[in-house]
C-alpha cells in the first residue's frame, strides 16, 4: 500500500506510455491526450504549493534561530508577498501593473546580470585551466582557441581560420556529440526501464 | 484602445473566413493552396476557352496505414496530357463525396448507421456536412503529383471532421491553366479507421527497444545467480568517498545540486538515485547536507529519497526536514541562492548532478572560488565542457546513468551496465553493418531509411 | 615571485577587470568587422523567403530575458521577414519567464512593422500568440494533436476558435515550419517531439553555447537550418536588411575574445617557463 | 528621460550592479539582490502557475463540463498530505503517476532521437560518400566523423578496463571528446560575452546616458 502500489502504478503507466507509443489508434491517442499530457501539470501546481511553503519555512526558521544572515531573509518574505498581492486577481491578476514592473525592474536585470558574470567566469575558467599540462589538455585548449579565433579578422588567415574552426565543430566536434548523445540515450533508456521494472527504487521511500 | 481596434477587425475577417468556409469547403485544412480556393478556377473566370485535358486514371481511394484513422489517401495515375500528350495539365483538383446506403465498403463496420449520423447537419459549430452525391473540393495539387492524403480532423465539432468507418468515394481532375477539366472515374468507396499498430515505429523502434530489454532481463537474470560482474574504475566514482571524508575531517557542510530538470527528466531520476547513495554516506558520517532545489516536484522526491536513506544508514533521528529545501523555480535566482549558500557555508565538497544549463560554469567556478572538492555530471552535452575544465572531477553522460550502480554496487543494477555495453557492441555491429549495406546494398538501406518511423 | 611565477597565477579579478575595462572601451569607440553568411542560417532565409503570403510559420519564442541579447535580434529578424512577406505566425513562448517578453517583442515588431511600411498587422488575423503553458514536452506534444488542447484561449484569454487565422489551423500539419528560437533544452523538446513525432520542418535560433549540439540534428535532415548565437543573429539581421544590436555587437566580440586568448597565452608563457626552472633546478 | 524612466532604470542597475560586487566578493549588496530574488522570482512563479494552470486547466475546463479534470486535480490534492508526517506516503500516488509517464514517454523516443536517428545518421554518412557529387574532403570527413564515433562509444564501455588495444581506441575516443570539449567551450564565449555587453549597453547608454559608439 505504501510503497509496493506506487511502483506499481509506476510500472503500470510506465508500460501504458511504451507501448501507447506504437498504437496510432485514436482510443490510445485519447489516453495519451489526458493522461500523459494534462494530468502532470496540474499535480506540478500543487508540488509548487509545497515548494513556497518549503520556502517560506526555512525563511522563518532561519529569522528565529537568528541564524548569520537571517535579515536578509525578510527580503525574501517581502519580496514574495509583494508580488503575491500585486498578482492578485483585484489587481489585475498576472498581467497587473506592480507584477509587470517587479518582473521588469527586478527579476530581469538580477537574472541578466547572473548570466552576464558568466562572461567573467569564462574568461578565468580558460585562463585558469587551458595549460598544456599534458596531451588531452593541449587537445582542449587548442581546439578551444582555433574556435574562439574563428571570425578574427586577420588577413590572409581570415578564412582558413574560419575554416578549421568550421571543420573543428562539424567533424570531430559532431563525432563526440554523437557519441554522448548515444551513451546518454542508452543510459536513459536503461535508467527508465530500471524505474519501470522497479529494480531502481533507491529514490522512493519505503515504509 | 487597442482591444476596440482588434475586435472591430476580428469581426471583418470573421465574417469574410466563415463566409469562405462556407462557400468552399468543409476541409480547409488539407486544401493546398492557402485559401481553400482552388487555383484553376480563379484563372478559369477570365479564360473562356475550354479544352479538356486528358482525366488522370485508375483512381484509388484507401485508408492511411499507421495513423489513428480520419484520414484516406487517394492515388491515382498521371493523366496522359501531365507533362506529355498536350502537356496542358496543370493541377489535380480532388474531390469527395459520402457513399450512401447499399452495398458498401465488405470491411465497413460502420455502415449506414455511422452514414445516418454524419449525415445530419452541421454539428455543433462546425461547418461540414456529408450529403451524397455533393462532391466537395478537399484540394488541389500540381502536376506529377499522384497521390493525395485527405487527412481530417477527429474531432466532431471542428471544420475538417472526417469520420472513421463512412465510405467515401474519390474523383480527380486534372486541370488546365485555362481552366479545363478532365474528369476520372470515381474510385471504389474507402473508408477511414484508425490501427492498433505502427509499423515502422514497431520496426525501427521497437525492435531496439525489445533487444535491449532481452538484454536487461538477460544480465538480471545472469546477476541473480551470482555471476561475477566486472566493471572498470571511474575517476569520479573513486573520488564520491573521499570528497564525503574531506567533508567529515573539515567538518563543513556538502551540497547536492540535482540541477534544474524536472522530475520527468530521466536525468534527474538518475541523480536522485545517486543522491541516495551519498545521502547514506554522508549520514554514516555524520556530515551536514544540504540540498536546494530548483523543481517542487523534484523537491518532494528528494525528501523522501533523503530520508530512506538516513534511516538505510540507521540514523534516522539526523533527517531534518530542512536538508532538502525549497529555492525558487527560476534559474538565475536559484544560481544566485546556491552561490551565495556555498561562500557562507563554506561546502567542503559540491556535487552538480542531473540537467544543467548556463549555471554550470557559475555554479562550478564559485565553487573553485569557495575552495570547495567538486563532482559533477550531466547529460547535456552542451555543459559537460565547462564541468570538464572547471570541476575536479566529471561524469560525462553515460557515467551519469552509470553511477547509481556504481555507488551502491548491487548486482541487479550493476546487471543493467553490462546490457548497456552489450547494447553499445550490438550498435557498433549494426553501424558496421550498415555501413557495409550502404556500399553494397545501398537500395536496401535507402529503403529502410525511406521507411515512415 | 618571479614574473613568471605571477603570470601563472593571476589572482582571477585582474581578469575580470580587464576584461571588463575591455568592453566598456570597445563599445565607446567604434569599428566595424566583416562578416561572412553560413550556410545554415541562409537556408533558414531562403525556406521562409520561399513561402507564399498567407502560409503560416510557428515561431516558437522559448526564451526569458536572461538570453535576450543573443536571441531577440533573431526574433526580430524572422517577425521582419514574415511581416515584409505577409506570412502568418503562430507563436508559442514555452519558457515560463517568456510570455510577457515574448508579448512585447510582438507589439513591438508590429509596432515597427507600421511605422516602416505603414501598415498594421493585426492579432488573431496575422499573428496568433498562444502565450505559455508550463511543462514545455506535454505542450508541444498536444499542439501537435490541436493547438486547442494545450491553448484553449490564445495570450489574451481570446478562444481560439474565434480567432479568424486559426479557423484554418488545427495543429502542426497547417504549419509550413517550426521556427523554435530557444535558450533552454525546450530546443530538444522541439526535435524529439515535434520533428520526431509529428516530422513537422523545423529550423532553429539558439544561444552560441548550443548551437554545436544541434549540428548532429542538421546532417541527419531533423532540423534544416540554424542560427547560432550572436554570430547567427548578425548573419539574419544582414540577411533580412535590418542591421541592429547583432551586428554591432560583433565588434565588442572581437575586443573579448582577444582578451580571453591573451590571457591563456600569459597563463601558458608561465607555467612552461615555471616547469623550465624546475626541470632544470633538478 | 521622465524621472519614473530614470528611477526604474536606476533601481535596476543598482541590482545589477549589486550582482557584479559578487565578482569582488561576497558582500551585503549581492546578498540582498539574490534574496530578493529569490522571494520574487517564486512568487512569479507560483502567480504564472495559478494562472496558466490551476485557473485555465482546472477551474476552467472543470466549469465547462470536464468533469474528469477533478481526477487529476483530487491526485494534486493528494501532493499536499506531505504536510502530514502520518500520511505523507500518499503523495508518492501522484508522483508514481508523474514518473511513470515520464519514464514510459522517455523510454522509445529517447531511443529514436538519441540512438536510433544517430545511428542512421552516421550509416547515411556512407550512403553521402557514393553520391557522385561527394569530394574528396566530404568522404575524409566522413571517415573521420565514423571514427571519432566508434572510438568515443568504446571509451563508454564500462565492462572492459582501458588497457591493451581497448585502451588505444578508448585514448582516441577520450581525444576526441576532447577536441568536441574544447570547439563547445570556444565557441560558447561570444554568447557569454554578448550577455556581458547587453548589461553594460544598458548601465552606460540606457542609464548613465553615455554617448554611443
Amino acid at each position: 500500500m505504501k510503497r509496493q502500489l506506487p511502483l506499481l502504478l509506476i510500472f503500470a503507466f510506465g508500460a501504458f506510455m511504451v507501448v501507447q507509443y506504437f498504437i496510432p489508434h485514436e482510443a490510445s491517442e485519447f489516453f495519451y491526450e489526458f493522461v500523459a499530457l494534462d494530468w502532470p501539470p496540474i499535480v506540478g501546481v500543487f508540488a509548487l504549493s509545497l515548494g513556497t511553503i518549503s520556502l517560506v519555512r526555512v525563511s522563518i526558521g532561519k529569522i528565529q534561530r537568528r541564524e548569520p544572515n537571517w535579515g536578509y531573509t525578510i527580503v525574501t518574505l517581502a519580496g514574495l508577498v509583494s508580488i503575491l498581492i500585486a498578482g492578485l486577481p483585484w489587481f489585475g491578476g498576472k498581467q497587473s501593473t506592480m507584477v509587470e514592473w517587479e518582473f521588469n525592474n527586478v527579476m530581469l536585470p538580477v537574472t541578466a546580470s547572473m548570466f552576464a558574470i558568466l562572461a567573467f567566469f569564462i574568461a578565468s575558467a580558460a585562463y585558469r585551466a587551458f595549460r598544456a599540462r599534458s596531451a588531452l589538455a593541449t587537445l582542449l585548449l587548442v581546439s578551444a582557441v582555433i574556435v574562439m579565433m574563428r571570425f578574427f579578422p586577420l588577413g590572409p588567415l581570415t578564412e582558413t581560420t574560419g575554416a578549421i574552426a568550421d571543420w573543428i565543430l562539424n567533424v570531430p566536434n559532431l563525432a563526440a556529440k554523437r557519441a554522448i548523445l548515444i551513451g546518454v540515450g542508452l543510459g536513459i533508456v536503461s535508467t527508465a526501464l530500471k524505474i519501470i521494472l522497479g529494480v531502481e527504487r533507491s529514490y522512493l521511500g519505503r515504509d | 484602445m487597442r482591444h476596440t481596434t482588434l475586435t472591430s477587425r476580428f469581426t471583418t475577417r470573421l465574417v469574410a473566413t466563415l463566409a469562405a468556409i462556407l462557400l468552399f469547403t468543409p476541409n480547409l485544412v488539407t486544401a493546398q493552396d492557402s485559401t481553400g480556393l482552388p487555383i484553376t478556377s480563379e484563372i478559369a473566370q477570365s479564360a473562356p476557352v475550354v479544352v479538356r485535358p486528358a482525366p488522370p486514371t485508375n483512381v484509388r481511394a484507401a485508408d492511411k496505414p499507421d495513423d489513428h484513422g480520419h484520414t484516406i489517401i487517394v492515388s491515382w495515375d498521371l493523366s496522359a496530357d501531365d507533362g506529355q500528350g498536350n502537356k496542358n495539365v496543370l493541377t489535380y483538383r480532388v474531390l469527395r463525396t459520402p457513399k450512401m446506403s447499399g452495398p458498401i465498403h465488405p470491411d465497413s463496420t460502420g455502415g449506414d448507421a455511422a452514414y445516418q449520423i454524419f449525415s445530419s447537419l452541421p454539428y455543433g459549430n462546425a461547418a461540414w456536412k456529408f450529403v451524397e452525391g455533393e462532391w466537395d473540393t478537399l484540394g488541389e495539387v500540381p502536376i506529377g503529383s499522384t497521390s493525395y492524403v485527405n487527412e481530417g480532423g477527429k474531432d466532431r465539432d471542428q471544420n475538417g471532421f472526417l469520420p472513421d468507418r463512412v465510405p467515401f468515394r474519390y474523383k480527380v481532375l486534372s486541370a488546365t491553366i485555362e481552366g479545363g477539366l478532365g474528369e476520372s472515374e470515381t474510385s471504389a468507396p474507402a473508408e477511414a479507421s484508425g490501427q492498433f499498430l505502427h509499423h515502422g515505429k514497431l520496426l525501427h523502434i521497437g525492435i531496439p527497444v525489445l533487444v535491449f530489454m532481452l538484454l536487461v532481463f538477460g544480465f538480471l537474470r545472469a546477476a541473480k545467480m551470482g555471476r561475477e560482474l566486472y566493471i572498470r574504475p571511474l575517476a569520479g566514482i573513486s573520488a564520491v568517498d573521499e570528497a564525503i571524508g574531506r567533508a567529515t575531517e573539515m567538518n563543513r557542510p556538502i551540497l547536492y545540486v540535482l540541477g534544474l530538470g524536472a522530475v520527468d527528466e530521466i536525468a534527474t531520476i538518475a541523480s536522485l538515485t545517486i543522491l541516495s547513495r551519498v545521502a547514506k554516506r554522508v549520514a554514516e558520517h555524520r556530515t551536514e547536507l544540504l540540498v536546494p532545489c530548483y523543481d517542487a516536484v523534484v523537491m518532494t522526491v528528494a525528501q523522501e529519497t533523503v530520508k530512506q536513506a538516513y534511516l538505510d544508514a540507521g540514523r534516522p533521528d539526523e533527517y531534518k526536514e530542512d536538508i532538502v529545501y525549497f529555492v525558487t523555480q527560476e534559474q538565475f535566482a536559484y544560481v544566485a541562492a546556491v552561490n551565495g549558500t556555498m561562500l557562507r557555508r563554506q561546502t567542503a565538497t559540491n556535487f552538480y548532478l542531473g540537467v544543467f544549463f548556463a549555471e554550470s560554469l557559475i555554479l562550478a567556478e564559485t565553487g573553485s572560488v569557495a575552495g570547495s572538492i567538486q563532482i559533477s555530471g550531466t547529460d547535456r552535452t552542451t555543459q559537460i565542457p565547462f564541468f570538464v575544465v572547471a570541476c575536479d572531477y566529471t561524469l560525462i553522460g553515460e557515467e551519469v546513468f552509470a553511477a547509481s550502480a556504481y555507488l551502491s554496487r548491487e548486482p541487479k543494477l550493476l546487471g543493467t551496465l553490462k546490457a548497456q555495453d552489450y547494447a553499445k557492441a550490438v550498435l557498433l555491429l549494426v553501424l558496421l553493418g550498415g555501413c557495409i549495406g550502404a556500399v553494397f546494398a545501398p537500395e536496401l538501406i535507402t529503403s529502410i531509411f525511406s521507411m515512415n518511423f | 615571485m618571479s614574473i613568471f611565477e605571477k603570470m601563472f597565477a593571476i589572482d582571477r579579478r585582474w581578469v575580470y577587470l580587464t576584461l571588463g575595462i575591455a568592453v566598456i572601451i570597445a563599445l565607446l569607440i567604434p569599428f566595424s568587422i566583416p562578416l561572412p553568411i553560413s550556410k545554415e542560417a541562409q537556408s533558414i532565409y531562403d525556406y521562409v523567403d520561399r513561402l507564399a503570403p498567407g502560409d503560416v510559420i510557428h515561431l516558437a519564442m522559448d526564451y526569458d530575458p536572461s538570453v535576450m541579447g543573443e536571441l531577440q535580434p533573431m526574433t526580430y529578424a524572422i517577425l521582419k521577414q514574415c511581416f515584409d512577406k505577409d506570412i502568418k505566425v503562430v507563436v508559442s513562448a514555452l519558457h515560463q519567464f517568456g510570455p510577457t517578453l515574448a508579448a512585447n517583442t510582438i507589439d513591438s515588431a508590429v509596432a515597427r512593422h507600421r511605422e516602416k511600411t505603414g501598415e498594421t498587422k493585426v492579432n488573431g488575423v496575422d499573428y496568433v500568440y498562444l502565450g505559455y503553458k508550463p511543462y514545455p514536452i506535454l505542450i508541444i506534444l498536444g499542439m501537435g494533436q490541436n493547438y486547442r488542447i494545450p491553448f484553449p484561449r490564445d495570450y489574451y484569454g481570446v478562444p481560439l476558435d474565434s480567432l479568424p487565422m486559426m479557423a484554418t489551423i488545427r495543429n502542426y500539419n497547417d504549419v509550413k515550419g517550426v521556427l523554435n528560437v530557444s535558450g533552454t533544452s525546450a530546443t530538444d523538446y522541439w526535435i524529439n517531439y515535434a520533428q520526431g513525432r509529428y516530422n513537422v520542418p523545423l529550423a532553429i535560433g539558439v544561444t552560441g553555447v548550443m548551437a554545436t549540439e544541434y549540428y548532429p540534428y542538421l546532417q541527419t535532415n531533423q532540423i534544416f537550418g540554424i542560427l547560432g548565437g550572436l554570430k547567427g543573429a548578425a548573419e539574419y539581421e544582414i540577411l533580412t536588411d535590418a542591421q541592429g544590436p547583432a551586428v554591432e555587437g560583433m565588434r565588442v566580440q572581437l575586443v573579448a575574445h582577444s582578451i580571453v586568448i591573451l590571457f591563456i597565452i600569459i597563463g601558458n608563457i608561465g607555467f612552461f617557463a615555471i616547469r623550465r626552472s624546475k626541470n632544470k633546478a633538478l | 528621460m521622465d524621472w519614473t524612466t530614470a528611477l526604474t532604470n536606476t533601481i535596476a542597475a543598482f541590482l545589477t550592479l549589486s550582482i557584479f560586487s559578487f565578482l569582488y566578493k561576497d558582500n551585503p549588496f549581492y546578498k540582498f539582490a539574490e534574496h530578493l530574488m529569490v522571494g520574487v522570482s517564486a512568487g512569479y512563479w507560483m502567480l504564472t502557475l495559478i494562472y496558466s494552470t490551476f485557473v485555465d486547466k482546472v477551474i476552467l475546463t472543470i466549469a465547462d463540463g470536464k468533469w474528469w479534470y477533478i481526477i487529476p486535480t483530487l491526485l494534486g490534492v493528494l501532493m499536499l498530505t506531505r504536510f502530514s508526517s502520518k500520511l505523507a506516503w500518499v503523495s508518492r500516488y501522484p508522483l508514481a503517476l508523474v514518473i511513470g509517464t515520464a519514464t514510459g514517454v522517455a523510454i522509445p523516443l529517447e531511443m529514436k532521437a538519441k540512438i536510433i536517428e544517430q545511428l542512421y545518421g552516421s550509416i547515411d554518412l556512407v550512403t553521402q560518400m557514393q553520391a557522385p557529387d561527394a569530394t574528396l574532403g566530404l568522404i575524409l570527413n566522413s571517415l573521420v566523423i565514423l571514427i571519432g564515433v566508434v572510438t568515443a562509444l568504446v571509451y563508454f564501455f564500462f565492462s572492459k578496463a582501458h588497457t591493451g588495444a581497448t585502451g588505444y581506441v578508448a585514448k582516441v575516443g577520450i581525444a576526441v571528446l576532447m577536441i568536441g570539449f574544447g570547439a563547445s567551450f570556444g565557441f560558447t564565449v561570444m554568447a557569454r560575452v554578448s550577455l556581458l555587453i547587453q548589461r553594460f549597453q544598458f548601465l552606460m547608454f540606457d542609464w548613465l546616458n553615455l554617448p554611443r559608439g
